[in-house]
């Protein structure tokens, strides 16, 4: 969090494999109008980790480079996703060319069922992982929100698991609570939201479940004024983190006043 | 001799090598890695490695996405 | 909010009667540890509105003045309320006072129903409502998530209305996101919802609906650690508002890309 | 309900004022395409208390009585509504006008606050009751869910109270169980769930609620298929009372196993 | 359904593989507390497919025949469950066993990932799936709401899918419809909601998502009067399948009015 | 004389009562309420009734509704 | 002369003005309002009023609230 | 001979057929599945099937369950 309160630790930092963070919000880099619509949003974000794609050159067009350069002059930790395979074996090998590309092992595994839900295939998934894992990568998996599922991966050496909270880019918000709080309760490796966020209250709500971060892209790439959504969301990531940590009052279905009940002038109540 | 690269078919004069190929692409300056026939070509053989005819090639680099 | 984005005008301002504001978290000044407390967690939450209670001074205590003194340093408005009140002439006189103490004319009218829910009793209020414009108060009443009270409250000349989201102290956050929508199409003057907020998503959430502030207390006061909290409301009510003007993606049952479909390595589906 | 379970006292009776019933679902009579729509699907609900407008007789067309012929030869408990009035003095002449017609004192007060969302005028609403009891109405007047008007309105006489469940004719369903639940704990008569209902399975929360019975019309009328919309709702009413009376489960988020631990084969948990 | 209306074909029948159904409520013979409360209750839910589970024969007790000597009497479908086991080898070999007791080869198919959650292995799962098809079973599993596993269990040729609501013995109903309704989507076989729900409400809901039918045990035995809650979850069942054939009105969010317009009088809005 | 019924002008003879417009108006086996010059006239009353020039009546049933 | 403050009872002197008993009671830094027998006391007047015997006064000030 | 049953010892006479085990155990009338040392026995080979020393049985049978 930016500035922490006399009542926190200085700092509150995510850990994930060899890294640390200070922002709980990492962003995607696609689906923006052009770059600088995205380096404004980035910076407006102030996520510390943004994904990329790894994709053919275009032989064709011609520079496209702005962006990687504005990112790697920033200090932005990249994360290669593996966005469009449907196989471990596609996954694998586009993780080992995004590895080459800068010598980096942190990736988001992500080996998807079908083009139409983008939700991940969980069997493709587990391969893939232990692969990676053996090969020396920190992995990232975009998983399901099936709690076993997630244990499993956290078995085969994930540094961290990344759930949906909904369908990629739907908007739908965190669907299953309950599913994120169990997951949060069986592996000890970080949880980061991965996909389905739509608003700020979303990012806030996953992050008072006690998750340790959230990735969007469509969320803010795709809102009218994206430069103010990712302040948004900047904002409701840290806005639902705090108030994790500050533990909430509790739930209850009736009232407690917040006034002092002395000293009212003649209600027939005090 | 002749060789795919990305999909596209290519003449390229014997033995160029990889990094030569990377360079005439104007891609000397971009982060890419690079595959050949599927398997993939350490950054540091480019330099020593010379297409063969009927080479497939794979350059690929980083892009925006979520 | 603090730092608006280029998209934005420089400032979003909340107009209330004759006062503008910044911010839109108020917050009570009620239920803390001690005056330190309290301070602290006023200057974490940002707010520029804060509400007292109106009481018999005890003579037999002494150097109670310390609040108020701070209050007035730090040039907070003053909001006092009428908490305690179950009948319109309890609050009409209690407003009075109010008046007379700092010469100030802005009041959060509150007239209960009964001391179990806290629920206002909107005859009552309407009726002190009237009375109370007549006398040149700038009413700001609290009232229950009716539209058709709503709009009399506005039609009898109060400045804003004050819905709640939950019982008082309830923590049960934005229970009717519909009225409140309806109460936002119905009205004019400003909306800010006033009780039940329990965390920082339920005040992103409110704001969210287009609301234009929140009112707490215990959420704050009652949270484990209170200044980490006002932090977090604080960035809760600005990241809900920056994703209301941000205009957010809209909800679809189905998945959306964000990385892009061509160059794709080997996928069968790319 | 139909068939008691050995489990249950041989009937489980609604008692409202003087009369007694055995449905607890309560059917409007408007929006039907003919007639013989109408009368089948009344049967099919089950209902025995149904609503009727009261109207000036359109002297140009004829051959209306179809419908009153059919509800009294069926016995039908007809429950006259003053919808369209938004005074107490256009209810009162409305109920007193229906008193004429039948001889019967039964009405469902209806004084709304706009017709666009065709909440009920509170404040009108409590007037007009006031007067009616005092004449000797029986009144089951439609509310708002806020408990404080509820408590008024049983304190004023009436026979039962109508919260809405959500805007009339809108299939939200219910909005605000946590409202429903306090009007449940603060009044003694009868709650009947006026408005809102959209399919079966809102009708059958509202009576998990503990609420005594459900009014609707447009949830049947405007269904695709009414006949078998209005057999789901009684079925609905039905499950939902007998699922509040039978006590569920608590709610957990952790698993129980409802097979047998011991004797399973060669599993490293049994 | 027990009687169907005019507007619907004479009999709405669940086919899975060779079998056909009237009833679409599933009961468990778990948890209860005797053998009579466990046949009474059976009854009075209407089902037709009871799950029972293959446990060693406790050669120190005696008489423990009655249960199933009731259900074969009775004519009721058993549906051997593999509850318990945490492989797919385990599962295979209690299912064979399962076929070899009767002769019949429906069985439930279940692979625990955990004891805590009781969530399902679906890696395990997708594996004895496809051994038990082979083997001529009609296979009925028990999965997670993951719409890909769905797909590749109807892919090895299960004759249903069977995806929790919540997890088994919580309670907590249809935690996430939006999955569901995407595997309702996906797969052609029909989709049994199994496990999790809670009251009547939580069944008819499932069903008026359009699935096919429910599988409960915990939710009626564990219930204060469980012979009550058969009957309530035997309504909440056909209430939402009419339902859902019935096709419910839209959700609107302003009024629709349910009387008449014409004729009101004095009314200033009619 | 003239008088006005559910808002429409209408003829009647003099002395005409309550009822008897009620038959006049084909009404008679329908159970409804009447209302001259704005208050109730009691059913009991209909048969005692005499219309005056100029009253203003309000025939009224029952209707689907909900 | 006996009055009542805040409903405990109190001795004062004749003529005591209500701004004389603020400062008695130590109040006069403290921002506070005054009702003398239900009736509002305008902080303008506090100086002028003199209190009589049997007045009840209430003298009430802003605490936290919510 | 000595036997396992469901994990308990158990003597019986050499030769003595799967089918007369289930009968000495009291459960001819019962619907039961045996495996014999993890492999399952088709009732049909019950009787053929005799026991061998050391033989590991389970005997399963249908229970409540959900």
């Amino acid at each position: 969090m930016s500035e922490a309160t006399p009542e926190l630790p200085s700092a509150d930092l995510l850990h994930i494999g060899a890294h640390t963070f200070r922002s709980r919000l990492f962003v995607g880099t696609g689906k923006y109008k052009d770059f600088a619509e995205t380096s404004a949003a980035l910076l407006a974000s102030g996520a510390e980790v943004v994904t990329v794609a790894v994709r053919r050159v275009d032989l064709s067009a011609r520079g496209e480079g702005s962006l990687l350069g504005f990112l790697r002059e920033r200090r932005f930790t990249l994360l290669p996703n593996t966005a469009g395979c449907y196989t471990a074996e596609d996954a694998v090998r586009t993780c080992r060319l995004a590895r080459e590309i800068l010598g980096e092992s942190l990736v988001k595994l992500e080996v998807l069922g079908d083009p139409k839900t983008l939700f991940p295939d969980v069997v493709q998934t587990l391969e893939a992982a232990k692969i990676l894992v053996k090969e020396g990568f920190t992995v990232l998996p975009y998983t399901s929100d099936d709690p076993i599922t997630a244990r499993k991966l956290e078995d085969v050496g994930c540094a961290a698991v990344m759930p949906l909270a909904a369908p990629i880019g739907s908007g739908l918000g965190v669907r299953n609570p309950y599913n994120l709080a169990i997951i949060l309760d069986t592996v000890k490796v970080p949880v980061i939201v991965d996909a389905g966020v739509g608003t700020a209250s979303d990012a806030a709500i996953a992050m008072e479940l006690g998750c340790h971060g959230v990735l969007m892209n469509t969320a803010i790439a795709g809102a009218r004024l994206p430069l103010t959504m990712a302040s948004a969301m900047r904002k409701g990531v840290e806005a639902g983190r705090e108030a994790y940590l500050a533990g909430r009052i509790e739930r209850r279905l009736y009232a407690t006043a917040s006034s002092p009940l002395a000293g009212v002038l003649g209600s027939k109540h005090a | 001799m002749r060789i795919q690269v990305n999909g596209e078919p290519r003449e390229v004069a014997e033995e160029t090598s990889i990094r030569a190929l990377i360079e005439a692409l104007g891609l000397g300056a971009v982060p890419v890695a690079v595959e050949r026939n599927h398997d993939l070509v350490p950054r540091a053989l480019h330099e020593a490695t010379a297409l063969r005819d009927g080479d497939q090639l794979e350059v690929v680099h980083f892009v925006g996405g979520g």
